[in-house]
């Protein structure tokens, strides 16, 4: 039991919270989804040349959905410091927490998006290439917008403040997410941009940790 | 830290001349730029409105040149801790977002004619500097959510990095995008193709806007040193 | 990893927004030897104690762990031979007490049975299958104390451990925290009412 | 020469604006930037006065 395990175990129950998670996050995402649909027709041309970028700005906006937990809820019970005084350096910590809301909440909506773009019209044989890039890009969502959750943590003020740091970030992993299911199911070629998009997610975790913990280091000092 | 800012000497009195010495050679600069920029034949495509380049394009270059600033001075603060990098990085963010929301309306001013429409999704350039606003919109509002000083500039600054690092892959991306659209919309003439008699006045009001910039940002990073030295006074008699 | 003997801290002086704190303070405390920090509230007690855990950066002065031959790793030291026992007790309400109690032991450096145990000694078994939400401040700080037992580390620095406990847990706490100075443990607390054990004073002014 | 250039025909609806827009953007910076360092560096004076007075021997 490393203690890599047993840290990650713990966040994952908590973000889970009794099997209320997923329900949560995929439940605000399906309802993402709906609002399309109902608020520009549903004339089937017009959803399902848009349905893969929908589900993407879906995707995103629920994977932040849950991020002000992810450092707020230990800060406030004093938890961060148990977990500093402990055998992984902060870095380290930082990463397992954001691979553990990774798996809670990222990897539940890879499974939804596909059922909601095809539900939006978007071409039945994309499905798995939406699967594959809502897995890819979540990751960089769940690590770059745990990286504005931690800067968030000093503000008290959490939710919005994530987003709007979060999101021009985020402007890669979507146009290359985005691009790669447009040019699959237009028949034009499609993996320069599932490269890219790996490529960034891979950046953002092998970078942000460091932002992440001196953010931590600032709020607790 | 913050509190106790090394009196900056060196820096009060280096920038007590250079602020307004910048502020003239930028009048300078700007007003020779245009006169030279007005008095240009009309372009055969566009007409009058490759005027608006000359107010467009310096913006967009110093709102990118404004971010270096930001994330350069946020650099040597957090790793230096040096109070007058963190007065600086905080005098520049206000001024980069102006120049940003010049260059956007401008950009969308110039679009206008050309596209019949208000934005132009098909110039990358202009998708850049709009993801650039969000970014020091974001660092903004980031410092003003916290009250406590330290930490607020702490903060501020690794923000500043992400975003510095994450500048030129949100440039390739948002310009690979705009290549995937390119069937939908001609390439805008600007940059390498543009005529001789523009590019003279392009380069002197570029350079008249970068001055203008650096005595702005002087003169803000000046202002910024009185505020922190007033707050300190102020506990001081306070605490006393 | 050699074992603490010696906490130094020389001259420090914090800062908390604009303010200094602790005005460049100096004591010591060796092995077998509690400490007990008395002050005024806001005088930076809670900060010292943080220092020491190393969350807060000294503005000036310095903070020295040192072996029996010489100085030892500041980082490693709060890793492996340090517990902080803050206001907060640092529990997820969410997850039952066993969990908790599981978690915090094993990550520093007990592991599960001596978590049950512990829990035993100080009266909270039939407490552990209960979400966290439900205890009393007096059984949350009951818990963290388990891990001070369970997790047997040389530095304790505590904010206040008594305030939450009733009369009898303090007493027992009492015999704990002499058990670990008889063992070569070293204690800094900060209090307001003195520690059931004997303890030199260093007191800090606003 | 430049009488040709002022007259800026129809485009002159996107032209002028962008140019006013700019100059109000540099009116607010120029504004800002000196309203805030002369306010900052007045409550400075008026600080460090009222401590000389307070105890001048500093």
């Amino acid at each position: 039991m490393t203690p890599h395990s047993t840290l990650f175990r713990r966040e994952l129950s908590l973000a889970w919270a009794r099997g209320g998670g997923p329900l949560l996050t995929v439940g605000f995402f399906a309802s993402v989804c709906l609002m399309v649909p109902l608020s520009i027709g549903a004339a089937p041309g017009r959803l399902s040349a848009v349905a893969g970028g929908i589900t993407w700005v879906g995707l995103a906006l629920a994977s932040l959905l849950s991020l002000d937990r992810l450092f707020e809820r230990d800060f406030e019970s004093g938890a961060l410091d148990l977990v500093n005084l402990g055998p992984l350096p902060l870095e380290t910590i930082c990463a397992v927490k954001c691979a553990a809301q990774w798996l809670a909440s990222c990897a539940p909506l890879a499974l939804a998006a596909p059922v909601a773009a095809i539900g939006l019209g978007a071409k039945v044989e994309t499905a798995g290439l939406i699967a594959l890039t809502a897995a890819i890009g979540g990751v960089a969502f769940a690590f770059v917008g745990g990286a504005g959750a931690a800067l968030a943590l000093v503000s008290r003020r959490g939710g919005v403040l994530i987003a709007l740091i979060v999101l021009p970030l985020l402007t890669p992993p979507v146009i290359f997410g985005g691009a790669a299911i447009a040019n699959f199911a237009a028949g034009l070629p499609w993996t320069t941009g599932l490269i890219l998009l790996t490529a960034y997610a891979l950046a953002a975790v092998a970078l942000t940790p460091f932002a992440m913990a001196g953010a931590c280091r600032n709020a607790l000092s | 830290m913050i509190a106790t800012l090394a009196n900056p000497l060196k820096f009060m009195a280096f920038s007590r001349w250079a602020a307004p010495a910048l502020g003239v050679v930028a009048a300078i600069l700007i007003g020779w730029g245009l006169a030279l920029g007005l008095a240009a034949p009309p372009d055969y495509q566009q007409g009058e409105t490759v005027r608006i380049m000359f107010v467009h394009v310096p913006a967009a270059w110093v709102s990118m040149l404004a971010y270096a600033c930001l994330g350069a001075a946020s650099f040597v603060s957090l790793v230096f801790r040096h109070a007058l990098a963190d007065a600086a990085a905080r005098a520049v963010a206000p001024l980069g977002a102006m120049f940003t929301a010049m260059a956007l309306i401008t950009g969308s001013l110039w679009g206008r004619p050309m596209w019949g429409a208000w934005w132009v999704w098909g110039d990358a350039r202009l998708v850049s500097v709009l993801v650039l606003f969000l970014l020091f919109v974001g660092y903004i509002a980031l410092r003003a959510s916290i009250e406590d000083e330290v930490k607020a500039a702490r903060a501020a600054e690794i923000l500043a990095l992400i975003g510095l690092i994450n500048l030129p892959v949100i440039k390739f991306s948002v310009n690979w995008w705009n290549t995937l659209h390119q069937g939908e919309s001609i390439m805008r003439a600007g940059g390498s193709t543009l005529a001789p008699v523009y590019l003279l006045p392009l380069l002197l009001v570029g350079a008249g806007y970068s001055a203008a910039f650096g005595a702005l940002w002087l003169a803000r990073t000046r202002g910024e040193v009185w505020r922190r030295r007033g707050a300190s006074l102020t506990l001081q008699a306070a605490l006393s | 990893m050699t074992a603490l003997e010696r906490l130094e801290v020389a001259a420090v002086t914090l800062q908390r927004g604009a303010r200094a704190l602790l005005g460049g303070l100096s004591f010591d405390a060796v092995a077998g030897e509690a400490v007990a920090i008395t002050g005024a509230n806001g005088a930076g007690k809670t900060s010292l104690l943080r220092a020491i855990a190393g969350f807060t950066r000294p503005v000036s002065g310095q903070i020295r762990f040192l072996g029996a031959d010489g100085e030892l790793d500041a980082d490693a030291t709060r890793r492996e031979e340090c517990h902080l026992v803050g206001h907060a007790d640092g529990l997820a309400v969410g997850r039952t007490v066993r969990e908790e109690l599981v978690f915090a032991v094993r990550w520093t450096g007990g592991d599960a049975t001596a978590a049950i145990d512990g829990a035993r000694r100080l009266g909270l078994e039939r407490l552990l299958d209960l979400p966290v939400r439900h205890l009393s401040a007096g059984q949350r700080r009951r818990v963290v104390l388990v891990r001070l037992i369970a997790a047997p580390r040389r530095l304790w620095l505590l904010d206040e451990p008594l305030t939450p406990l009733d009369a009898d847990s303090r007493a027992h706490f009492g015999e704990i925290m002499s058990a670990h100075l008889a063992g070569g443990g070293v204690i800094v607390a900060a209090v307001h009412d003195p520690l059931p054990i004997s303890a030199r004073t260093v007191a800090i002014s606003g | 020469m430049t009488g040709a250039a002022l007259d800026m025909g129809r485009y002159a609806a996107s032209v002028w604006p962008a140019y006013a827009a700019s100059a109000a953007g540099f009116a607010w910076m120029i504004i800002d930037t000196l309203v805030r360092a002369r306010r900052a560096r007045r409550a400075v004076e008026t600080l460090e006065s009222d401590r000389r007075a307070r105890d001048p021997k500093t």
